[in-house]
């Protein structure tokens, strides 16, 4: 049965091996960069992907782990949706004997083999960024991404740490924008209202927040007094920091995360040796750097 | 076809989900008459009319219109070509205004731009309306009319299309005889201009006064057709139903009337009526008369609790009580049966049983729980009772015809078994036969003892199951007869009491 | 509240086979079999027992809710914070499932307290003002949704205890308990709704608010009873939602209100009140479900699974209201 | 449906003397204004010309996309795929926005159509076939977020004309386009509903529908022009989000229904359709917006925020409908 085929398929065999991936949302443009790297890869190796769309919703993840185990695939790779309620899934997995991978972010349950970065330091590098920039002293804001879901937790928790260690760098306001760029907009106008050069830089939790921060500040006048960083590195993004607007974003390297999970999966489907963790390292992009992460 | 036929029908059939309410229908209208339809509740005559007009389509026939063929228009082609109807269910826009009803559909006024000109509209309905010496206002809401003011002004709105044939379904069932007289004035002068009237009405009296010809319907078959000169009741009545009908009000048999159940002491409702003194007995009818607006409903809903009263005392069996909601009334013993038998009667949506036994639910259940069989029981028991017209428990009101609903909200409230029970108009609309049916039901209630309070616009009705009959002008009472004291006449005048006398009325 | 001195013929005919002979919905059962069969067809693995099972697990959240709502909707009203009372309940009751602390009763009475409470407020509101249901909930909404954010601090509420984890997670006999609470609801909503004098009282009050008062019936006393219930449902299903995601999520339920009600009503429950069935909307919820896992095994991609989605929906509603259809 | 005629007497000497003279939801605006002096009162920042003039800009989307909900919603339906329109719309405007390809004139009309063409088969399934415009509308809104992912491959289309990016974020003699987009909006709507054929059959065909096709209208051409309208509308809506953050996003206006249809509802439109004014839906859009911009000035947390929000929007309704109110 199953497991046969997958041995079979070890072996260089005739049946192709399956795997089961399950993304967090696939309409986040850096999701949807990491699935079209795993699918690239994928066909390259000559495996078959059954992508599944969570939106979100750990329940719905965790129904489609179950769904991947009834299906006997042979490798699981889950973007999970959250650390803790998308843990019940992991544990399922394993306990079916097949092996599941986390890409991108982790669960509190340890799985097969993590492939990925971790957000807090993505926010680390955001903050500390801002900091050096302010000399260490000035009002911040930051813009949350949907609270409770673990990506803005975790970048939350980043930007405190540093937070923390420059005493003068003094948190204004914060507010959530949902991920939005239209949400973000309208409340950075708001905030203009409120604050206005008071503000001396923003923390968006991504560049989708971050553009709409700099839109509002632009539409302002006020885009030259005050720093915009966000988190994803997105071909938008990019352009931006090439234009100056956006001061600086932190590169998430999707290709990676792609071909490492597809890789790893393929070598726990196999029963092959392979690596429990693959840490991605984030970067810093400035105008300084920019041209090495545009695409052509 | 002689020369002055107008509209012609022929073989006309339709089919409602299995059951025939037209089958190989014929009608013949000629110029300048007045055409009577007549048949008892759920004959078809409705259905003809809506096929007529185009808003239902038949399963077979023909239709001739000034010698054209009208089965294949629609509603909007059958009003342009010169056919209007008043429709039984007074189809009208609560959110709009008089004048802008009267003129829906046909607005086009203000030229290529379709503009609406309301100002124009609201002058020409006033026109209209007071032509017709009616005093209603033709920027006010539909919604704010009374039911009579709305039949007016379907009236009005059939009327000012300037149609060859004018459909009347049932016009005057929430009228009063003033209205009426109206009504039949406007009539008189449309027929002498050629237009010919299709006539349906429940109320015989007025077809012998207007109508040129008689044709009968009886289950959707087609009938006769008469000159009205030739007929008399009892032949039209033998049409309808098929058979001889007894006497139409069960005969006196002076029940003995016994304690006071209710009694109110100078009610009254801000800017609605005032000074209202009068007391019911157990085993009595209390007739209560008056003209459209006399504030009769008024007085019924303040004491069923659906309106806050803002003087005066309600006793009941010499016990004071206060009234806040129906719960309230209900509670104290008082069952109410509105004029409005869509809005407040029956669920639609509920079976015939359902509805019977809606208001003593708690009877027929044991905690929570309904119990099946006794309900079932119990609601067919009613029904035999009452004689209602059904496919079965377990069919849907809204499938019955008018009577057939007056007497499941009827049911309704005698399940309660109340001790007052208060009807309001409880005949409107409603076949002669199902007419006798509900007075031989009211007799019955009185004679085991419950109190009846009825409000009627149809004076022989009041004459003839009153023991005594309170007549109110203008929000006041202005006399109590009783039963040998009262006579049309008598009625009619203390009705018609004008505000000359400011002080308190009555007594 | 529209009057409509005339409700049209047709409105009533096509509920009324539906509610009264009880069975009914033959048209929407007929759909749904249809897609089963075509699923079958289509890929070896949807008809397997394992897979069912998996799609009445998954379905059942879903369910609980629609069942809520249907009560709800029957009277005439919407209820649109079901989605808020998942999240407040499952932080509620997560909050009180650490192991060692209470025992397991603990979190589930303070869940269902909470959704309770939060349904009764809606209630109260909905029979105290003159405020139309549909603003009062998508009020309540945004209050469950902050209160959720603010009880958890913002944050995903674990380290449940196994006891907890197992009501919504475990099996008995092999059957989830999910499936098995599923029923059981299933099976008490229907008898609310068909047999006791509370369900007829919601029939009678969505169908004809003024008829039901003129019988005595107390509205809003009845209102009360719906939205109470409806909150009690959407508790049950935050708690097992908590249990089998081992966490009480501050934004979990975000969307669920559209599910619930779209079950509902492709179940046959009319929005303007007075008709509905369990029966109907368990179908309904089935039908979503059945879709939502049939697409994902043949793989279809993520953007055009919305599409196909959407469109089978509408198809199976249009098959449908073409049986029920009586000529206009 | 409901009842009838005989309402009670004291709402006509109330709630007559403001429907009928027009000016009306004299409570609502009461409310408003209250909140307006509140926040005044609680900062300084508020009555600030800038400040109103951001809140005007915020809330034209929604604003837009209340107007054309609103008309639907008098008919008596329901447009749940707004939202999804938005999304649909923008990225078709910003695929044909890029610099240098074409005149700003061909995105414009190649988003209006493509929100025409969706708002008509909307109008045509909901006319055609007797399935509930809720559920219609749920349908496409599923199909048309799967459209927008498909069409932008997922992804934001970006890198937009200057020109195009003025339509919804420049200004003209320094009032924001958008603020002078809306004006004219609802100008227009307000005639299309008060004074012209098309609107009374609106109120004609939502008051009563048998009515309606008594009196001749041809009810399905009606409510075609409404989802017609609707889906114009909502791609103003989306056009002009495009353009103001300057990218074509596959998930804009996710939730935006629920926000467009709470204006409209807050601003006196009955769910069962028949009644309904612009302006309501104006005053209703603007008091979203007011408090949510206050909420941002004060600094309320996030949390507390969406708790604020909602009893302020149920406290408003309440207050309006006091003073509509007559007694029972
Ligand atoms: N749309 C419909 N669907 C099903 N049955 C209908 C429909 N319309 C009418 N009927 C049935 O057809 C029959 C004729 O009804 P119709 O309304 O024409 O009677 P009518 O003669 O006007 O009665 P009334 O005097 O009570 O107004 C009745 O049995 C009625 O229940
Ligand atoms: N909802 C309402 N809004 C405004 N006026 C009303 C309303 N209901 C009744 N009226 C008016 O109030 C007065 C009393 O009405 P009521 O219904 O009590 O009269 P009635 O004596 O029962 O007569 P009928 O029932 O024959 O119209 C009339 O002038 C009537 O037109
Ligand atoms: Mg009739
Ligand atoms: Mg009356």
């Amino acid at each position: 049965n199953q497991s046969t085929s997958s041995e079979k398929g070890a072996g260089g065999g005739s049946k192709k091996l399956v795997v089961g991936v399950t993304m967090l949302s696939m309409q986040n443009e850096f999701i949807v960069n990491v699935h079209d790297e795993m699918a690239k890869k994928a066909e390259a190796e000559g495996v078959d992907l059954i992508t599944v769309d969570a939106e979100r919703s750990p329940l719905k993840q965790v129904e489609q782990v179950e769904s991947f185990i009834a299906q006997k695939v042979d490798a699981i790779i889950m973007n999970p949706c959250e650390v803790e309620a998308s843990s019940p899934a992991v544990t399922k997995a394993l306990a079916a004997g097949i092996p599941i991978i986390n890409v991108n972010s982790e669960t509190s349950t340890k799985p097969s083999a993590f492939v990925g970065s971790d957000d807090v330091e993505s926010a680390r590098i955001a903050m500390k960024f801002i900091a050096e920039k302010l000399g260490g002293k000035g009002n911040v804001v930051m813009m949350h991404g949907y609270m409770g879901q673990a990506a803005q937790i975790k970048r939350e928790q980043g930007a405190r740490e540093i937070l923390k260690q420059y005493p003068n760098l003094k948190l204004l306001a914060q507010q959530t924008g949902e991920w939005d760029r239209a949400k973000a907009m309208s409340l950075m106008e708001n905030w203009i209202q409120s604050y206005g050069p008071q503000i001396n830089a923003v923390f968006a939790h991504n560049d989708e927040m971050g553009l709409g921060a700099v839109k509002a500040l632009e539409d302002a006048g006020l885009k030259s007094k005050v720093i915009v960083v966000s988190i994803d590195a997105i071909p938008d993004a990019l352009q931006a920091v090439k234009k100056g607007t956006l001061d600086a974003t932190v590169f998430q390297n999707a290709e990676q995360q792609g071909s490492k999970a597809i890789e790893t999966a393929l070598k726990a489907a196999k029963r092959q040796a392979f690596e429990k963790q693959t840490l991605i390292p984030f970067q810093l992009v400035t105008t300084a750097n920019v041209a090495t992460f545009l695409k052509p | 076809m002689t020369s002055d036929t107008i509209l012609q029908v022929r073989g006309l059939t339709k089919t409602f989900s299995g059951v025939k309410a037209l089958d190989d229908v014929q009608l013949t209208i000629r110029k300048g008459e007045v055409h009577a339809l007549m048949g008892e509740n759920g004959a078809g005559k409705s259905t003809l009319m809506k096929i007529l007009i185009g808003l239902l389509t038949p399963d077979s026939g023909e239709i001739l219109f000034e010698g054209n063929d009208l089965t294949t228009g629609n509603v909007g082609d059958v009003l342009k070509r010169g056919i209007s109807m008043i429709h039984q269910e007074m189809l009208m826009i609560p959110e709009l205004t008089v004048a802008q009803n009267i003129f829906l559909g046909r607005e086009r006024s203000g030229g290529l731009l379709r503009w609406l000109d309301d100002r124009r509209l609201t002058e020409k309905a006033g026109a209209l309306l007071e032509q017709m010496g009616v005093a209603i206002r033709p920027d006010m809401p539909v919604k704010y009319l009374s039911v009579a003011q709305m039949q007016m002004v379907e009236i009005a709105r059939a009327i000012s299309n300037n149609a060859s044939v004018i459909i009347m379904d049932e016009p005057t069932s929430a009228l009063a005889d003033a209205e009426v007289a109206t009504l039949f004035r406007i009539i008189g002068e449309l027929t002498r201009q050629g237009v010919a009237i299709i006539y349906i009405s429940h109320k015989m009296d007025e077809i012998f006064t207007i109508a040129d010809t008689v044709t009968v319907l009886r289950d959707g078959k087609y009938i006769a057709t008469r000159p009205a000169a030739e007929l008399d009741i009892d032949t039209l009545i033998a049409l309808m139903v098929g058979r001889k009908l007894d006497s139409l009000f069960p005969v006196p048999d002076g029940v003995p009337a016994g304690e006071v159940m209710l009694s109110v002491d100078g009610l009254g409702r801000r800017g609605v009526f005032a000074d209202i003194s009068f007391e019911v007995r157990a085993g009595e009818v209390l007739g209560i008369a008056g003209l459209m607006g006399a504030g009769r409903t008024e007085i019924a809903r303040a004491i069923f609790g659906l309106d806050r009263i803002s003087q005066g005392e309600i006793r009941i069996r010499g016990k004071r009580v206060v009234i806040h909601s129906p719960q309230d009334a209900i509670g104290h013993g008082i069952g109410y049966v509105s004029e409005d038998r869509k809005g407040w009667g029956f669920i639609p949506g509920m079976s015939v049983r359902e509805n019977l036994t809606l208001a003593s639910l708690r009877k027929w259940s044991s905690g929570p729980f309904i119990r099946d069989k006794q309900e079932r029981d119990v609601a067919t028991a009613m029904m035999g009772e009452l004689n209602v017209k059904a496919t079965g428990p377990d069919q849907l009101v809204t499938y019955l015809s008018g009577g057939n609903q007056q007497k499941v909200v009827i049911g309704n409230r005698l399940l309660a078994q109340p001790a007052i029970l208060i009807l309001d108009e409880p005949t409107r609309g409603i076949d002669i036969g199902a007419k006798a049916e509900i007075y031989r039901l009211i007799h019955q209630w009185q004679q085991r003892g419950v109190a009846i309070i009825m409000i009627s616009s149809e004076l022989p009705e009041i004459l003839g199951m009153s023991d005594r009959i309170m007549v109110l002008a203008q929000g006041k009472q202005t006399t109590m007869l009783s039963r040998h004291e009262a006579s049309q006449e008598t009625i009619m005048r203390y009705a018609m009491h004008r505000d000359r006398d400011t002080g308190p009325t009555g007594e | 509240m529209k009057n409509g001195f005339t409700t049209s013929f047709n409105q009533v005919s096509t509920s009324y086979k539906t509610r009264v002979q009880g069975i009914g919905k033959y048209g929407l059962l007929a759909a749904f079999l249809l897609i089963c069969i075509a699923l079958s067809v289509l890929t070896p693995r949807f008809l397997t027992v394992q897979n069912l099972m998996i799609i009445v697990t998954q379905v059942s959240i879903n369910a609980l809710l629609a069942f809520g709502v249907t009560f709800v909707i029957i009277t005439g009203g919407i209820d649109l914070s079901i989605g808020s009372m998942v999240a407040v309940t499952g932080v509620v009751a997560a909050s009180f499932a650490h192991p060692d602390t209470f025992p397991v009763a603990v979190p589930l009475l303070m869940g269902l307290l909470a959704g309770v409470a939060f349904g009764a407020f809606n209630g109260f509101v909905v029979t105290r003002s003159n405020v139309p249901p549909f603003i009062v909930t998508l009020g309540t909404m945004t209050i469950g949704r902050g209160l959720a954010l603010i009880l958890s601090n913002g944050r995903p509420v674990s380290n449940l205890s196994d006891s907890f984890n197992f009501i919504g997670g475990g099996k008995v006999l092999g059957v989830p308990t999910l499936i098995i609470l599923l029923i059981v609801a299933f099976i008490s909503c229907t008898i609310v709704l068909r047999k006791t004098v509370l369900g007829r009282y919601m029939y009678a009050v969505g169908g004809n608010e003024q008829a039901a008062r003129a019988s005595g019936i107390r509205v809003g006393a009845v209102k009360m009873a719906v939205y109470t219930l409806c909150g009690g449902l959407a508790a049950l299903a935050g708690i097992l939602l908590t249990s089998r995601i081992t966490t009480g999520q501050p934004n979990a339920g975000a969307g669920f209100e559209l599910d619930a009600i779209a079950a509902a009503i492709i179940g046959g429950t009319s929005t303007s009140g007075g008709s509905g069935t369990m029966t109907g909307t368990l179908i309904g919820a089935l039908l979503i479900g059945v879709i939502s896992n049939g697409l994902d095994l043949l793989n279809v991609t993520s953007y055009y699974q919305q599409v196909v989605m959407g469109i089978i929906i509408i198809g199976a509603v249009v098959l449908d209201s073409l049986h029920n259809k009586t000529n206009a």
